[in-house]
Parts: C-alpha cells; sequence; structure tokens
C-alpha cells in the first residue's frame, strides 16, 4: 500500500456523463481540464456514456482508469469486480466531503469505498412555461392520461426514461398515491408491488411516443417534437434555458429519484496515479461548483456551494442541496433485499422494461 | 449492346425521378445544415446562414485525428480485403475442387449477418483471449466485412477473362507468377479498383462493428455518433460530412470511368 | 510425374513457377488458405464463440454468467415480449426490402437501360453519393425532416396539407405524434439507408440482361409491360434477390436508426445491443444474435439457389 | 412477281454521322425467298431491323403487304424474326421458349402446348420441350429459334444469319432444311447472310449490300454471271475483276469486266479460240474437284479454277491462260 | 518425309469418361504445313493443347524435335499457339502484345521494339504498334497473334482454327497470306480447322479426327480422292457413300464405296459407257459455277455436281445418272 501519489503517467481515461468533464469547447468560462492537465501533465481523455448501462459496458471494455458511475451501476461494477476500492488517505480532500455522502451505501461496500463522490441530483419533471402556467405538482402528468391546462390531451406529449431504473421513479409515485401496496423502497419491489408498477408503466406506453434515452435527444425533441413534460436531469434544463426555450422543472410532492455519482477507479486502471490526482482534482471546491453550475447538479463539497462565480450562492440550494431526504438515489436493484427479504431483481427489470416499451 | 430505341415511358420517368429526389433531397438537407446559425438542434428553417463551422471545424484537433484514424483503418481494411478477396477469387476460379458456392458464402456471411453480430462476436472474441483493442482490432472487423466487395467484383472479372490470355501468356513464356504479374493483375484492376473503393466506403462509414472493437480509439463515425449525440456544435458534423462527400467526389467519378473503360477492354479480347 | 527432360527453353519461368505449374493444386491451396484461415477461424470461430454463450444462463443474484449448459435462456428468448420484438425487427426488415426493391428498381433500370454518357454518370454519382455521404448524419438529417417542427411537417403545412399527414399518422400501431417518432418514420429512413444497396446489384443484373431477349420478346409479340413481366424481371431477379441480402440483413441488426427515429419499440439490434450491455447479460444477447444468424441462414439458402451469389 | 410482303421506299437510317442504310429502295414479292448478303457493316442487319420495327427509318418508308408500318411496334407487326445468337429466353425451357407468343395471347395452356410441340417437330425437334436452352447444341438451339418464329404464323420471317454460328457440315444441313422449310410454309423468308455461297443456293432472289446500299438484286443466276460491278463481281463470287485498258485489248470497249475462275484455260488445256495472256502460276491450292491456281499476268494477279484431274502446272512455272471472249462480263458500274 | 517435328505416341486424354483423345499416334515432319480436321469435339483442340503443355496425356507420350516433353511447362516448349479467339492482351498495345515474350526474356526495349516491328511488317502491319486490339478488325487482330506467335522463332506453331472467326472473303486471303508465310519461315505449322476445303487447300498433309482418334492421315489429294472409310469419304468431300450391297451390283465386291458429286452425270450428258441409275430430282442449289442436285436413286439420295452453264434438269424430273466404274472408290473400313 503506497502512501503517497505517485509521480502521473502522462493521461487518464475516463467514462463520464456527457456535462460531466467541460475543457470550454462549449463555453470558455466552464473548464475544468486545463489546469489539471497542466498542473499534473496528465491528458484527460473523456468517453461519454448516455445511460448506466453503457458505464457499465464500457467499463467491461477495459481501457479506462476513472468511471463517473451512478448508483444503479456502481454495485453492478464492485460485484463484476471492474473497480477496486481507494485507499483514501491518498486523497486528501475527502475530509471535505458532504457527510450525508461519505459512506453512501451505493459505493461503499464492506466498509471499503470504491471511489470518491463527484455530485449528486434529482430526476426531476420538466416542463414546458407555455402549457404549465405554475408548475405541476404531480408526476401524474406524465403518467395519468389526463388534458393538460392548454386543453390539449396529455398522449404524445410526455416523455420517459429509456432505462430500465425509470421502473423505480414510477414506484415512487406508486409508494405516494397507492400506500396500500406497501412500497418502502422503490428499488426493492416484491412481485405483487412490483406487477402494479409494471401496470402503470403500461398505461404510461400509450401516452409516451417516444422515452427519451440521452439527453441532447430529450433537447431536441422539448425543442421539435412538441413534447411538453417529462423526467429529465437537470442539465437539460440548463440547457434549454440557456436557448431561451420557455423551460422550467419542479421535484413533484411525490418526490423523485434521483442520482448520486462516484468517481470509480478501474480495476485495470493503466494511470491510477493521474486517477488519484484527478480524484483529489474533482474534490476540489471550484470544481465541485463550477460542475453543479454547468450541469444543473449539487457539490458533494459543500464548501462549494459559496463562493463560486459560476454557481452563485443560490446555486446549491436550486439545484436541490436540501432535498436530500426526499431523493430515493439510483441503486441496482437485487433479488436479496434489505427491505423486505426477496425481491425483484435488476435483470428482470431490464426484460420488463423492454415489454413495456414494446408496448 | 444495342441500346432501347427513344425515351423510356413516362411513368418510368417519373418513378426514376422521384426515387432519385429521395435519395438525394436528404443530402442536401445535409449541405444545408453545413451552414447553419443554429449551434445545438437544428431546426427548420435554420435561422440563418453562416460559414464559421468550416472555420470551426479546420480548428478542432479531434476532428482532424478522427479523419486520420478512419483513414487509416479504411486503408489498411482495403488493402487486407483486396489481398485476401483476390487470393480467394483468384483460387476459386482456377480450382476445379474448391466449389465457389463454399467460399462465397463464407466471404458473405461478414457482411450478411447483421453488424452488430459482426461486432459482438469479435469482442468477445477479443476478451476470450485477451486481446487489447488497438488500431488492428478495428481493421481486423472491418477488412472481414470488407473482403466480399472486392472478392465479388475480382470474382466477376475472373469469369469474364478469357482462359485463353493466361494461356497464351505461359505459351509465350511466362510462368504463373509472370502471367499473374503481367496479364492477370493488370486485366482485374480495374475490377479490383471498383472493389476496393466499394471497400473503402463500408469501412470509412461503419459505426457499429465499429463500436465493438475501437475501445477507446475514434474513428470518424464514433466522433459523429458522439457528437450528434452531444448537443455542442452540430453543424460541425454536417461539415465533415460535406467536405467528405467533396473529397470523395471526384474519385467516385474516375471510378465509374475508369470502370467502365474497363469493360470495353476486358471484352476486347473476343 | 516424372521431373525433367532438359528445359526446352532456358528463359522465363522460375523453379517455384514450373513447380506450380506442375502441382495445379499448390497454388491453390496457398491462395486460399490466408483468407479461408481468416474467415473461418478469425471471424466463425468468433462467431462460434458467440452462439456458445447462448447455451450459457445468467444468474440473476449476482448478476454473472454460469458458463453451464442450459436451454433456459432461449426459453426467455420466446417470451412475449421478446417474440414481440423479433417479429417487429423481421416484418419491418421484409417491409423495407420490398420497398427499396420497388424504388430501387425504375432508377436502376433507367441506368441501366436508357440512361447513356452523362446521364450514366448522373445516375451512379446519384447512388454512390449517398452511399459515401456518412450514415449518422443521413440518420439525423431524416430526423430533422421527420421531427414535428421539421421540414416534411413544415412542407405539409405551406401545402396545406397537414390534415393527410395527420391522417396518416393516426393509423393505429404505425403512426405516432409525429413521424419522426412513428413506426412510419423508422420505415422511411430503413428505406432510404440500405437503398444504394439495392439499386447497385439490380442494375448490373439489369445489365446484363440482353437487349436481344427484349428484341425477341417484342417480335413474338411482347408488349413493353409483357415484355417487363416474362423476361426482363426474371432475368433481373437475381440482382434485386442480391441486393436484398443488405437491406433486410442490415435492417434486421441496425440499433442506431430506431433509437433515433422510431417508439423507443425495440428491434433486435437494440436488443442485443442493450442485454449485452445492460447487467452484462452475455447469454440473451448471444441468444438474441442466433435469430438473425439463423433467418439470414434461411435467406442465404434461398438466394444461393436463385442465383443471387452471382449477381452480387 | 406476285404481291409484294415487303417494299422500301428511299429508305435510310442514320446514326449519328453513319449512314447505316442510305435511301434504299427494295421490293420483295409475297412467298419469296429473300437473300441479303453483303460485307459486315455494309447494313443488312440495319435493314431487317427496320422491317421488323426495332429501329425507326431516319427518312423514307416501309410497306408490309401494303400497309405503311411507320410508328408500329415490333410487337404489332405478324413479322418473326430468327436472331444471329438466337435470343432464346434462358429461363425458359423449350417449350416454354416456343409457346411464348401463343402464351402472350392467352392461347389456352394445353392448346398452346400442342402447338410448340407441333412446332417442333417441324423442325425435328419433337420431344426435347423440357429442355433448357443451355443444355442444347448449337444447331437445335438454332431451331428452337426457328420453331419459336414460325410457331405464330407469321407472313414474313426475318432471318440474321441464321446459320453463322453453326460449323460446316451441319450448316450445310440447315440450309437444305431452311429450304424446304420456306417451301412447306409458303411465307416469305428474309434472309441475311455474309456467305454468298449460302445466299446463291438458298435465296430466289438475292441483294448485294455494300455501304448502307443495295449494289445489285436479282436472282443467284444474275448475280453470279451478270454482276453489274466490280463489287459485286468480286464479291459473289471471287471473280477476276479485269481493268478496262486490259479488256479494251479484247473487246475494244473501254469497260470493267469480270472473268469467272472456272472459265479460265490453262496451256495444254483443249486448243480453240479465245483470248490469250501469259503468266507466272505464283500458287496453288488443291480443294478437292477442282484446283485453284493463282497466276500473275498483265501485272494482274488471276485467279484459275481446273479441274483437279486434269494436268495441272506447277508453280512458278510460266503459262498461257485462254479463255473464251464470251466469259468476259462487261460490268456497267465501275466501282 | 524429313526429321519429325513432333510426334505422339499412343496418346491418349480422359475427362471423366470422355475420351477426348484415344491412343492416338501421329508423325508431323518438320517444316510441315499439318492440318487436323474434323467435326466438333472430335478432339483436334485437346490434341493441339497436348501438344502446347496445356494438357497433360492420360496415357502414351509426346516428343517434340525428339524430346520426351511430359512435366514441361508451356512455358519452356519451344511451341508457340495463335489461338482461335486471338487471346491477345487488351490492356497492352499491339507492339506490347508481340513483344511480351521478348519482354520475359529480357530483350533491351530498343532491340524489343526492332523485332516486334519486324514481326508486325511480316504480316503486313507495320505501323500500328501504337493501337489497342480492340481499335482492330477480326483480320488485323488475327495478324497480331501470328505475329506475337512467331516473334519468338518457335520452331512449331499452332493454330487452332485460326481462321473461324473471320468471315468469308477474309477468310480467303488470309488463307493465302498464311500459307505464303508458312513457307517463308519454314517452320511446322499445325493447324486445326473444321473446314475440309480450308484443310485441304492449305495443307501438306492432313489428319482426319473422329471421336477421339484419327480416322486417316495423309495428303488432301488422298483423303480427297481415297478416303479409306465412309466417314472420311463424307466429311471430306460431301461425297456421295455407296453402301456394299450396292456396290456389289457395279464391281462384284462387297464393299463400301465412294463417289464424288462432280463424277457424276445426268442424263443428256455426253455419250458414254459407265454405270447408270435411275432417279428423281429432289432439290437443286446454284452454287456459281456448278449446281447441285439432290437425286433419290436406289433408296440413296445422291448429291451430283453439275457445270451451271451445262443444260440441268428441273426439280421433280426423272434422270439417269451415269458414272465411270473407276470414280467409285472402295474402302477399307465400313464405319
Ligand atoms: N445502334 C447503332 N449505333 C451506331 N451505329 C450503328 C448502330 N447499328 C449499326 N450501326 C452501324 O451501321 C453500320 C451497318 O451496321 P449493320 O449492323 O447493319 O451491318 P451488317 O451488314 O449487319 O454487318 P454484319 O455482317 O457485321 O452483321 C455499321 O457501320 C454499324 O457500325
Ligand atoms: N476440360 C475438359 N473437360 C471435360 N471435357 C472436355 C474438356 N476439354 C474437352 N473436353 C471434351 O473432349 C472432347 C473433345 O474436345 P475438343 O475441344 O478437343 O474438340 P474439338 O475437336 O476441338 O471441337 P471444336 O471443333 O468444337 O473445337 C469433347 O467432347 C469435349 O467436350
Ligand atoms: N454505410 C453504412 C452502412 C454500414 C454497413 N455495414 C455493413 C457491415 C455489416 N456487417
Ligand atoms: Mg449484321
Ligand atoms: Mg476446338
Amino acid at each position: 500500500q503506497a502512501t503517497s501519489v505517485g509521480p502521473g503517467e502522462g493521461a487518464v481515461n475516463i467514462v463520464a456523463w456527457p456535462g460531466y468533464i467541460e475543457r470550454g469547447e462549449t463555453d470558455k468560462a466552464y473548464d475544468w481540464v486545463t489546469d489539471f492537465e497542466k498542473a499534473t501533465g496528465c491528458k484527460v481523455s473523456v468517453k461519454t456514456a448516455a445511460t448506466s448501462d453503457e458505464m457499465v459496458t464500457l467499463m467491461n471494455q477495459g481501457g479506462f482508469d476513472l468511471v463517473t458511475a451512478s448508483g444503479d451501476a456502481s454495485l453492478r461494477l464492485v460485484a463484476g469486480k471492474k473497480v477496486v476500492p481507494i485507499d483514501t488517505a491518498l486523497v486528501p480532500s475527502w475530509s471535505t466531503l458532504d457527510d450525508r455522502l461519505k459512506d453512501g451505501a451505493w459505493f461503499t461496500v464492506d466498509g471499503q469505498h470504491y471511489g470518491t463522490p463527484y455530485q449528486w441530483g434529482p430526476n426531476v419533471l420538466m416542463y414546458n412555461t407555455n402549457v404549465f402556467k405554475e408548475a405541476p405538482k404531480s408526476w401524474s402528468v406524465v403518467f395519468e392520461k389526463q388534458d393538460f391546462p392548454d386543453g390539449k390531451p396529455n398522449a404524445g406529449r410526455v416523455q420517459a426514461y429509456d432505462g430500465p431504473i425509470y421502473i423505480a421513479d414510477a414506484a415512487t409515485y406508486l409508494m405516494a398515491t397507492k400506500p396500500e401496496l406497501g412500497i418502502k423502497d422503490p428499488y426493492e419491489l416484491n412481485e405483487n408491488q412490483y406487477s402494479a408498477v409494471l401496470e402503470l408503466l403500461k398505461g404510461q406506453r400509450q401516452l409516451v411516443g417516444r422515452y427519451w434515452h440521452d439527453a441532447a435527444v430529450q433537447v431536441d425533441d422539448f425543442k421539435t417534437e412538441g413534447v411538453v413534460a417529462s423526467s429529465s436531469w437537470p442539465f437539460q434544463v440548463n440547457t434549454l434555458q440557456a436557448d431561451k426555450q420557455p423551460i422550467a422543472s419542479t421535484v413533484p410532492d411525490e418526490g423523485a429519484t434521483g442520482w448520486a455519482d462516484t468517481t470509480m477507479l478501474a480495476a485495470d486502471a493503466a494511470h491510477p496515479n493521474c486517477a488519484y490526482l484527478w480524484m483529489e482534482h474533482s474534490l476540489s471546491p471550484k470544481v465541485q461548483g463550477d460542475v453543479a453550475a454547468w450541469f444543473g447538479s449539487v457539490p458533494v463539497v459543500p464548501a462549494a456551494c459559496k463562493g463560486n462565480a459560476l454557481l452563485g450562492d443560490g446555486g446549491c440550494a436550486t439545484n436541490g442541496f436540501d432535498n436530500f431526504s426526499k431523493i430515493h438515489f439510483w441503486k441496482t436493484p437485487v433479488a436479496k433485499c434489505a427491505s423486505q427479504g426477496t425481491c425483484v431483481p435488476y435483470s428482470r427489470w431490464v426484460t420488463d422494461y423492454i415489454a413495456v416499451m414494446g408496448g | 449492346m444495342r441500346s432501347e430505341d427513344g425515351r423510356a415511358p413516362l411513368f418510368l420517368r417519373l418513378a426514376a425521378a422521384g426515387g432519385l429526389v429521395y435519395l438525394l433531397g436528404p443530402l442536401l438537407i445535409i449541405f444545408v445544415y453545413a451552414f447553419t446559425t443554429e449551434e445545438r438542434s437544428f431546426v427548420w428553417p435554420p435561422p440563418g446562414l453562416t460559414l464559421k463551422w468550416f472555420a470551426v471545424a479546420w480548428n478542432r484537433p479531434d476532428v482532424t485525428a478522427a479523419i486520420v484514424l478512419s483513414l487509416q483503418v479504411a486503408a489498411v481494411a482495403t488493402v487486407i480485403a483486396m489481398v485476401l478477396g483476390t487470393l480467394c477469387a483468384a483460387a476459386v476460379s482456377r480450382s476445379r475442387f474448391f466449389g465457389r458456392e463454399t467460399i462465397s458464402l463464407l466471404v458473405i456471411l461478414p457482411i450478411a449477418l447483421p453488424g452488430i453480430i459482426t461486432g459482438i462476436a469479435l469482442r468477445s472474441a477479443f476478451a476470450t483471449f485477451e486481446i487489447p483493442f488497438s488500431f488492428w482490432t478495428i481493421v481486423l472487423g472491418h477488412a472481414t466485412f470488407c473482403i466480399v466487395v472486392v472478392y465479388n467484383n475480382a470474382v466477376a472479372r475472373f469469369r469474364r477473362t478469357s482462359q485463353s490470355l493466361v494461356e497464351a501468356s505461359m505459351d509465350l513464356g511466362a510462368d504463373g507468377f509472370q502471367t499473374f504479374r503481367h496479364v492477370i493483375l493488370p486485366n482485374i484492376a480495374t475490377a479490383l479498383l471498383a472493389g476496393g473503393m466499394l471497400a473503402f466506403a463500408l469501412s470509412f462509414d461503419e459505426v457499429i462493428v465499429t463500436t465493438f472493437t475501437a475501445g477507446q480509439q475514434q474513428t470518424l463515425p464514433l466522433w459523429m455518433l458522439e457528437e450528434l449525440i452531444r448537443p455542442r456544435q452540430r453543424p460541425v458534423t454536417n461539415v465533415v460530412a460535406l467536405f467528405v462527400v467533396a473529397a470523395t467526389f471526384l474519385p467516385i467519378l474516375a471510378a465509374f470511368y475508369l470502370t467502365r473503360d474497363g469493360e470495353h477492354v476486358a471484352g476486347a479480347g473476343k | 510425374m516424372t521431373a525433367s527432360a532438359e528445359p526446352m527453353r532456358s528463359s522465363g519461368g522460375s523453379r517455384l513457377g514450373d513447380v506450380f505449374w506442375r502441382r495445379p493444386g499448390l497454388p491453390v491451396l496457398v491462395m486460399l488458405t490466408p483468407p479461408v484461415l481468416w474467415l473461418g477461424i478469425v471471424y466463425v470461430g468468433s462467431l462460434l464463440t458467440l452462439l456458445m454463450q447462448s447455451f450459457y444462463s445468467l444468474d440473476d443474484f449476482s448478476g454473472l454468467v454460469v458458463p453451464e449448459f442450459t436451454l433456459s435462456t432461449y426459453a426467455q428468448l420466446l417470451t412475449p415480449a421478446n417474440f414481440d420484438i423479433i417479429r417487429r425487427t423481421v416484418v419491418m426488415a421484409a417491409l423495407v426490402t420490398v420497398a427499396d426493391a420497388i424504388i430501387a428498381f425504375p432508377i436502376a433500370y433507367m441506368a441501366a437501360r436508357y440512361a447513356r454518357g452523362h446521364w450514366k454518370a448522373l445516375f451512379y454519382l446519384a447512388v454512390m453519393l449517398p452511399l459515401w455521404s456518412s450514415y449518422l448524419v443521413k440518420v439525423y438529417a431524416w430526423k430533422l425532416i421527420l421531427a414535428k417542427e421539421g421540414i416534411l411537417n413544415w412542407l405539409f403545412e405551406t401545402l396545406h396539407l397537414t390534415p393527410l399527414l395527420d391522417l396518416v399518422l393516426a393509423i393505429p400501431g404505425v403512426g405516432g405524434n409525429s413521424l419522426s417518432v412513428s413506426s412510419i418514420g423508422t420505415f422511411l429512413v430503413f428505406v432510404y439507408v440500405w437503398l444504394p444497396y439495392m439499386i447497385l446489384p439490380t442494375q448490373a443484373a439489369l445489365e446484363r440482361v440482353p437487349a436481344n431477349l427484349v428484341d425477341a420478346s417484342s417480335d413474338l409479340g411482347g408488349r413493353p409491360s409483357a415484355t417487363f413481366r416474362h423476361v426482363i424481371l426474371p432475368l433481373a431477379f437475381p440482382g434485386i434477390v442480391a441486393g436484398s441480402i443488405f437491406t433486410f440483413s442490415l435492417t434486421l441488426g441496425d440499433y442506431i436508426i430506431p433509437q433515433i427515429v422510431g417508439t423507443s419499440r425495440l428491434f433486435i439490434g437494440q436488443a442485443v445491443y442493450a442485454q449485452q450491455g445492460t447487467a452484462g447479460n452475455i447469454p440473451l444477447a448471444a441468444a438474441f444474435t442466433v435469430v438473425p444468424v439463423v433467418i439470414m441462414g434461411i435467406y442465404l439458402t434461398i438466394a444461393k439457389r436463385l442465383g443471387a451469389f452471382d449477381a452480387l | 412477281m406476285s404481291r409484294s410482303a415487303v417494299s422500301l421506299r428511299g429508305v435510310s437510317r442514320h446514326f449519328g454521322s453513319v449512314k447505316a442504310l442510305d435511301a434504299v429502295d427494295l421490293e420483295i414479292a409475297e412467298g419469296e425467298f429473300f437473300a441479303m448478303l453483303g460485307p459486315s457493316g455494309s447494313g443488312k442487319t440495319t435493314c431487317l431491323r427496320l422491317i421488323a420495327g426495332f429501329e425507326q427509318p431516319s427518312a423514307g418508308h416501309i410497306e408490309i403487304f401494303g400497309e405503311r408500318v411507320e410508328g408500329v411496334p415490333p410487337y404489332r407487326r405478324n413479322v418473326n424474326t430468327v436472331f444471329q445468337d438466337y435470343a432464346l429466353f434462358p429461363h425458359m425451357n423449350v417449350a416454354e421458349n416456343v409457346a411464348y407468343s401463343l402464351m402472350l395471347k392467352r392461347v389456352p395452356k394445353a392448346e398452346r402446348a400442342r402447338t410448340a410441340e407441333a412446332a417442333l417437330e417441324m423442325v425435328k425437334l419433337g420431344g426435347y420441350g423440357a429442355r433448357r436452352p443451355g443444355q442444347l447444341s448449337g444447331g437445335q438451339r438454332q431451331r428452337v429459334a426457328l420453331a419459336r418464329a414460325i410457331v405464330n404464323n407469321p407472313r414474313v420471317l426475318l432471318l440474321d444469319e441464321p446459320l453463322g454460328a453453326l460449323d460446316l457440315k451441319l450448316r450445310e444441313s440447315m440450309q437444305e432444311e431452311l429450304k424446304s422449310l420456306q417451301k412447306r410454309l409458303g411465307i416469305t423468308f428474309i434472309f441475311v447472310t455474309h456467305d454468298q455461297g449460302e445466299a446463291l443456293s438458298m435465296a430466289d432472289r438475292v441483294a448485294v449490300f455494300s455501304e448502307g446500299r443495295i449494289r445489285q438484286v436479282g436472282t443467284p443466276e444474275t448475280i453470279y454471271r451478270a454482276p453489274n460491278s466490280p463489287f459485286v463481281a468480286d464479291f459473289v463470287g471471287s471473280s477476276n475483276v479485269l481493268p478496262p485498258e486490259l479488256v479494251e485489248t479484247f473487246t475494244g470497249e473501254r469497260r470493267w469486266a469480270s472473268l469467272r475462275p472456272e472459265a479460265i484455260r490453262v496451256d495444254g488445256g483443249e486448243i480453240g479460240g479465245g483470248e490469250r495472256l501469259s503468266g507466272t502460276v505464283v500458287a496453288r491450292s488443291y480443294l478437292g474437284p477442282v484446283t485453284r491456281l493463282a497466276i500473275e499476268a498483265a501485272g494482274l494477279r488471276l485467279h484459275a479454277a481446273l479441274p483437279s484431274t486434269s494436268a495441272l502446272p506447277a508453280e512458278g512455272e510460266t503459262v498461257t491462260i485462254m479463255f473464251d471472249r464470251d466469259a468476259l462480263h462487261l460490268m456497267e458500274s465501275d466501282a
């Protein structure tokens, strides 16, 4: 076990969500790579992934040092031995982390930390302000057949996420609207609860023209396909607002799912030193604030919430810093679950969600 | 062959014209959008026109890197496919024992099976034998499904190249190698060129197989996939697409005239 | 065969050339070895490795592949939802193939039998340019064309034909909110991107139909339509079948087009992609790939019998 | 001559600057066996294709049984063609090929089969119906093409070098068959060939083509014995063509003349009157019944055909050649 | 006969069950112009290909100038071939084609050009070196093929129906040219044809092939006048073949005999002795110098060739045919 990080190997390869690692190519102001490269000599290469599944696929391919995995991918990567525990002592900023996240179950197994937290945030309800004069209070606008305030039906104008993990969004909605099902955790569903959730999703299929698969496509769909309401990420909201689109977002009363992402270290990392240097760099308040501002997420280092020029002082609150407890963070559904013994595992979610989308 | 007399019937001309519009219209869209001022997504009609994307594309190192990689992959894959395809075609046309059918099937398989199968199969083989992704893993995948186009062109030309040319050469003192170099090769050259062009095009544009064999390298189509999905500077992809079409226009035309003359030449012996 | 009286002529020919000449099987073997090794071992070998995995299964609990022989993955493959995907894909592939054949034929026919000189070059360019334009960029161009705020809608609006479009989009099953989120849209894009692959072999086959057979038919009382039906079409058919190998197989395996334009209902390619990525269900992904392999196997057998291999 | 089956009035067909056919007039009578003879590229095929309707005249007009056929497509002309390369449909068997025109006319299947079989019997191919064209020999294919063309009872049959691809023996026997078939059917045959032997032996009348024009039309005897020009004389019978200067010394007339090889006697032949020339034998070819001598005389290379059984001079020998003055045929034209 | 250029000893070539060549013995002398004559499929090409080295005998052996050539590849045999389809290299111009073998021998460029041009002069194509084969007419291509084959001074030249693709007029003039070229070069020509006229007129000796065997070898006169079998008689000169029963009535010998058409006289011909038969004229073809009659007599269809200038019976007329007894050639074989 090394006691300090050695010299950089000259490069580091990262799998990341789009918008997570920027070098000022889109907007000069948003650049948290160039300085790092200058300081460490580690050239950063980024491969973006649109879904957690894609991330897992990429990591299975190998060749990467780090991955900004969400909760539904992280444990799979741990189980698949694609990532390894890190030595927190080699990441000096570890101590500055938000306490709520330090031992998050989505990256801590048997007391060992498989990476450093990066950002977190809710899956918001994004809507078109021309249609909704005020923010919808319930996810029912995307789940139940109804007419929108503009008098036209919602069918064909709402979207849902094209990923099995979206089953949890439906479960979250039912957890609030159908308490008799006894759902305690949207990621831990018994057969009974699971089939009720699937029923809801099958109904939703009739309303959804196309499921959204990646962020940019959804942005397009709101612009050119007449979509007015959907589960989304703050990133799309920011993008559309920057484009002067009539778009806003909200976290409805039922609560929301969300993600908490971890920069994890690949088992076969070719550049471990640069990887450690990046993890340390990624926790600096400047980076944390910049990412949060760009992506619309919440920093994992509270210190970033103050004094960041891009994020602004109210940024953390806007992005949901205080909603932490309302959010059901993505995690991989497993058969042996904590809340009720046996649950429907993720592989079933995959097949069944494909069936749901198949209509 | 005599041309059919007069003009084509009206409905045929209309159907063909409609087909051509369908074929070329969308290309026009690509060209128009290379000039749009709208940066992140495309709306119709374009809000304005600008030339700036050409400069932007020119200055982006990732564009040039991807183009260079794609050119290299396509070139190497084409050369391999040309060698293997020609060998295969020559063997089949020379031999009475190896069924052309069997070889044809083997050669056609990689293109007749969907790319995702080729991709995943190669990927799982790389994984099994712990072969790391590299330039050569991409080339391997591409060359595999490019062999068929070279093979088909070469086999057709071999069939048309009269056996008596080969015998005439041997009769005049050339052994197998000399005959290949001085008679067979020049005669199938235009067919190989046509096959090679098509192989190059297939490789240069292949996304699906590459997705599984590229690891972290970025060929032009992979760059485009990434670029089209990411909402920044989408017109750049259209600029690149426009550039590729423009750059290939002349070679395509040249190949057309070359292979057309080739037919005349090949038929001249009889 | 006894070697070698004195050579009658000293010039020309190497020793190895003589060996090859005396054993004509030898050069054939030498020539066949590299391609057969490449295709037979590398490619078919990989394919078999993959197919073998379809007889493994995924452990639900750990999410890891269990390398033991089982047919359970195939049982899973045939669940209604998966079967649906297969059916949808095959129907789409068949429709796309038929549509491509119909659209390609007049173009190929004009190019092969009427176009001369510069017109012929023009037809050639019209087919080759789309082939050389990036597949992805073309697909995105179509997204622009088909979007609700897109070109086609704009065109229909300008022409006051929007109700017509709405009528089409209202067709249950194939319609949708807009063309770009409907099966019709997926279909149009598929038809478009594979069209050149149909035109090229069809045109080549038509060019090979001897002109004097057309004359003969007309001489025997065949009006142009009868000549077309009884002489030209049957003789060009292998070319169309050759083209259909491409259109059918490319549709069968593509996962990018239905993802960009369509209803989110999966096609085989997407299912394979999802299964092998998601939760690493390689066995199910492999089982899915068996479907196109079997379908194409049957398809190629038929195509071969129709003489399509010579027309490729 | 009975009434006209096909007539061409000032017909031309130009391809760009090539005058494939140039202001041709022609009358072909009903029931006639008419041959078109001429070197390659002289316009024979073009003329046939104009009659069949595959080409349209650039000028002039064509009548078939008195009707002008401008704009009448081939499939409406009661004229059928036997193509030089047969043009059998490779995807149909022999019976289907022969029955093709019947099928187009929607003749019932059973009747079709009967009629096709009868046509095949006619060309001595009864029972071959189920074969594919590819499984037949050249001569058999030729006969299938014939059966296919006559199954429809056309009033005019066009044949474009139908025997060109056959070997000599087969060709000879097909010549007789064609000739007798034409007699049995009684229809007009228009026959293209570049083999003068074929044209002479088969046709009732022959038209000699050259460079898109007809040089002479007449019976085989006329064409052979009284060619109207050196071109015809030379083309039709490997004749000796004598220049005006030489002819003048024999006849007093300054005209071109032809002299058939078999009209020449050499040296010790029967004594008799006639014209004489002295020359040297430069080549001798044995042709079976006759032996051909090439003799250089008066600056010309003359050919003489002598019975092989006669005493023949050796190569290099100096000989006197003799011929009757009547054998000299004076010609009108001079080209 | 001088020493042997090519000899075949019991040579067979079988393709599966097809005996393309079957135990053939043959001696071809140096400097000879030798023709191989026979119907299609009789093994002529196979025989030539065995000599050139493109095929290997299944049995027997071949000697070229006394050396056995088993296992000697074509490119080491001092024998060259003129192919039926010429097989000119389409990607080379005429000069390059002709100089091909010199290029392989690494003859310096200038010398190559000189030699090639000389060979082209020899076939009267001087100055055509820069053209492509595609820009030449059939006869010119044929001559290029010839020049290419002789540029190397082969001791034996093989020609596989070199005139087959030419039209009749061209063919006749090429026959003379070939013949004189062979004389000038003095090398052995082995010439394949299925045209008996060509074989007779050009060759010093002729071998008649049938079904993979040689039926007769001899000078043109022998072959024509003294065929050893009905097959040869019929093939070489469209002879009348008389069956033994009929021949017995004339000669007393029960043997097959041949009777040349030109040996037959009809009716009012000169009075004279000879044999007589009565028959009916069934067909009449005008051949220029002679007219051929088909006469049915004694249950046979006999052909008579009469001078066109004589008085000719009409079709359907009953005639008496006469011939000298000497004209009946009795044959050895009976098949
Ligand atoms: N479709 C065409 N386009 C251009 N030129 C043509 C065409 N058809 C014929 N010709 C030219 O017209 C002339 C006469 O051709 P045609 O085929 O009638 O000759 P032919 O007498 O049949 O010759 P052959 O004996 O070689 O068949 C030739 O010079 C030929 O090149
Ligand atoms: N490579 C081969 N394979 C099988 N059979 C063959 C082959 N070459 C020739 N034959 C057969 O051998 C026989 C003799 O053929 P060959 O070509 O020698 O005849 P030919 O006398 O030259 O005829 P032609 O006048 O038609 O050219 C034929 O029956 C032919 O089909
Ligand atoms: N031009 C893009 C089409 C891609 C074709 N790829 C064929 C590979 C099939 N294995
Ligand atoms: Mg012609
Ligand atoms: Mg032959």
